[in-house]
């Protein structure tokens, strides 16, 4: 196969994606809409995890005080604790703020009947060396007017732990997407060729190999595939703006909004749906080649 | 050239259509092959460019087993042959420029080798001014003469006409008849399975005469209708 | 019958298939239509079934003007005529018994009717052995009688052939052509587009001959070829 | 139309399905496929707003008594709630029991430093007039030992502030896919049409009418859409087995599943998939009959 038979194969793809509208069309809306839902789920499974990637930061070291030690008192350990070695920052959290802070994330406690604030004052701890967190949370628990002392070990544990359930759940999901998707855009694929078996059949009867019949299908397929991704790129912007108007007011959906860039995600469902396209329009083909 | 031995071919609804066949055709000659519709004339030549295999028998055609070739050896048989389906079997979605282009770069040829041949076959069949029509744009005898032109731009060495004549005027068909004579005497056998009384009985050329499926009469110079003697 | 006024006809493309035809055919009339290839005689049947529509001028057929006939009435005007294409039109998917069943279902034929009508019209061209088969089961010659069965299925009024003898041999034309004349005895209008010299020669019938789209004779008794006098 | 030809168009549709095992499977496998996904999210959506609705039933009246008041002493005043008018029960809910409860729910309430059950002994009390509710709170206000009553509405306008807004996310959910599973399923059947132009074609010049042509076409969308929706169900049943089963450990699914019977979801279903096959073929088909 010469350069230019290539050439001329592409080219054969692109007259019979223009001569066939409706074909092309159809395929193509059907991949960007099965993509779109991949996407979607991929979106929020990615933003799942990434808002529990951002808990696990949050906990380094947790000093509560006694209830009898106030905020005067907590600051003074909050200063000495600053002062030790491989400590980044003691930061003081006062009771108030942060029962206003949990009744915020916890709307529920309200109704469960508390009549006053239970929480004591603590004081945030960062360190530089994360490996030196334990020994450090050990010194700190020596302290006057420290009642307990969390190193972030459990709640790490507790949300790694959830972390990997969510993870689990959204990839399952992803798969079943994945395939789902890869079968319904086979199956387009599949009925465009059946519209074209005839064709196909004549090809092969003026001395065409079944390469020479496979290729521009298979470009065809690519071709589809990236435009199909791209539209559900497109769909996927649009609906995200749409639905970040709308559901903006909600303050646990911020939270789950991923980070990844857009080209990330742009280049993601285009390598998909060119991957899709091309294998699904090669498995189809074969049954038309046979004979 | 073309030798078939003992050929059998049933269908797979179980009709027979060709009974123990045994033919040879020699490089360079022109052969009509009548007999009376479903005798069996379009099975045979099927048989040639391995369309249907025989289901007993061995076909050889241009030193070749055909009867058991890979099905990947196929496509290059073809590429030596030029056919004129009796169904035309243009491509639906491909112009007539497009349909004979087709046909070329299958078998390799150069962008300018392309448009040259194409030219002289289009002029060849009279459809110059055809070229960016569509089969389903053009008249029966267009689409047929567009099959014939497809059929010869290969400059095959082998070429087979299923009756390529069947919905051409008289005058056309004598002169594609007189083109494929040309063609013959430039050094390609050509089989031409053909209904046309008429064109047979004026070419004088070996007829082989098929009837449900046998054999039943094969001779050189020959008409149309056996003659009575 | 049939009237033809100043029909001009101008396709897509713009080639011009007709040129200010008129033309007239009587109820009981038998005429052939005869032209060299793309000269307009398919596009002259077309005209009379409405899949093409005049670009100016009026075609009625048995005292409705089909140029400028609503769509939903065209089904009602189609299912008086019978029609046989040039290039058969089978439905692929149905074999040759349920390609009949399917025109006669569509005037409301009754079940018992169908049967026997089938049977009747597969009897008359010899098919009664191939009703199980699928158009693609079928060889070229079978296919067109199909075709021609399926046209006089339904009694019509007026029978349109394109070129109905193409892919047979001249016995098998022939009879067809026997038939087609008892038919018009019978009272139905035939009209037969034809390149077959030897058959139209020998009916002696009205020869309609178009050129480039102009109609150039139109003789009663009439012969393939117009005799130079 | 009589009906020995309604008949023969319902046998057209069935020979046509036979004819063409491909694009029927291909069909058919799209929408089921199509209406699994959408079953599926109908399913979670209705999980939720039912986990949802069963949060309402759960208040009525709540009253928490002062921290003082011990479990004896509440139980006393249950009894005495319990005699009174309009009232169908008043069962004491311990604080230690409440408690667990709270922690089993909110698991990050104990990551927040608590140092003691900061909950009081609370009654629950159901009414049997809901209308009597606010009445009845207001008495149960001005008994001995009661710190706080809440007569279950503002707890209702949060849960149903919440409910509103998961109904919405979901319904507009439900629509976006809907509307995805109809046009993925309509493409896929123009599709199936668009390989069968020639025979409508042809159809039409042996002089069927638009309907004759239609009706067979249209039988054909409804089988592929009643069969798909059978499909889409046992995927569902099969997936549903799957992930009860692997998901059980996880707490919160369990108040998650609905309880629509499978009876009903199967007839959905099927409903949906013979509307969305008959109104697809019936749209599509339109462009083939135009001449
Ligand atoms: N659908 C179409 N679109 C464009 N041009 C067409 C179409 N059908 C026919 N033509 C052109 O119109 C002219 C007349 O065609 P028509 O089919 O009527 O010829 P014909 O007399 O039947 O020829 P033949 O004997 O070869 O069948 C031809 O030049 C043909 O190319
Ligand atoms: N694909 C097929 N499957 C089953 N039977 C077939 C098939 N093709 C042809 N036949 C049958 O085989 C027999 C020979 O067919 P063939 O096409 O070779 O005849 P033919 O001589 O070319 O006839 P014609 O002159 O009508 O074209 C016929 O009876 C036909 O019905
Ligand atoms: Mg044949
Ligand atoms: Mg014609």
């Amino acid at each position: 196969m010469n350069l230019s038979s290539v050439d001329f194969l592409i080219q054969e793809a692109f007259t019979g994606i223009k001569r066939n509208g409706l074909m092309a069309f159809a395929s193509i809306s059907t991949i960007a809409l099965s993509l779109g839902i991949l996407g979607t789920f991929v979106l929020v499974a990615l933003g799942a995890n990434h808002f529990m990637a951002s808990q696990i930061g949050k906990f380094e070291i947790a000093v509560y005080m006694n209830e009898k030690i106030d905020l005067t008192q907590t600051q003074a350990a909050a200063d000495k604790i600053g002062k030790m070695p491989n400590v980044a920052s003691a930061v003081v959290l006062s009771k108030e703020e942060e029962w206003a802070q949990f009744k915020r994330t916890n709307p529920n406690i309200e109704s469960a009947g508390l009549q006053h604030n239970p929480l004591p004052h603590s004081i945030d701890v960062r360190v530089t060396d994360a490996s030196q967190t334990t020994s450090m949370a050990n010194k700190i628990r020596l302290m006057d007017g420290v009642n307990t002392v969390r190193d972030g070990r459990e709640e790490l544990r507790r949300v790694m732990a959830l972390a990997r359930v969510v993870r689990g759940v959204s990839a399952a999901g992803v798969i079943v997407l994945l395939v789902t998707a890869t079968f319904i855009i086979s199956n387009a694929i599949k009925l465009t060729l059946y519209a074209r078996r005839r064709e196909i059949r004549i090809m092969k009867l003026v001395g065409a190999t079944n390469w020479f019949v496979r290729v521009p299908l298979i470009v065809e397929g690519v071709v589809f595939g990236a435009i199909g991704a791209i539209a559900a790129w497109l769909l996927l912007k649009l609906g995200g703006v749409y639905v970040a108007q709308t559901v903006e007011k909600l303050p646990f959906m911020a939270q789950f909004s991923s980070d990844i860039p857009s080209s990330v995600l742009a280049l993601g469902l285009i390598i998909v749906g060119i991957a899709i396209g091309a294998a699904g329009s090669f498995v189809s083909i074969r049954r038309f080649l046979r004979d | 050239m073309i030798h078939l031995t003992d050929v059998f071919v049933e269908y797979d609804n179980g009709v027979r259509a060709l009974n123990g066949l045994n033919l040879s055709v020699d490089k360079g000659e022109f052969a009509f092959v009548v007999g009376s519709t479903g005798s069996g004339k379009s099975t045979f030549l099927r048989l040639l460019y391995r369309e249907v295999a025989p289901s007993e028998g061995s076909v050889v055609v241009n030193g070749e087993d055909v009867a058991n070739m890979k099905p990947a050896d196929v496509p290059y048989l073809r590429r030596k042959l030029g056919i004129v389906f009796q169904d035309f079997k243009l491509l639906p979605q491909k112009n007539l420029w497009e349909n004979l282009a087709f046909a070329l770069r299958v078998i390799g040829a150069s962008p300018r080798d392309i448009r040259r041949r194409i030219g002289d076959a289009l002029a060849l069949v009279g459809l110059t001014h055809r070229c960016d029509s569509f089969p389903h744009q053009m008249s029966g005898g267009e689409q047929q003469r567009a099959a014939i032109a497809r059929a010869l731009v290969n400059n095959p060495t082998l070429l087979i006409a299923d009756e390529p004549t069947g919905n051409l005027d008289p005058d056309t068909s004598w002169e594609i008849m007189q083109l494929l004579d040309q063609i013959n005497i430039r050094g390609a056998t050509v089989l031409v399975a053909t209904h046309d009384s008429q064109i047979v009985d004026r070419m004088k050329k070996r007829v082989i005469q098929l009837d449900s499926g046998y054999l039943i009469r094969d001779e050189n110079k020959g008409t149309y209708q056996q003659i009575e003697s």
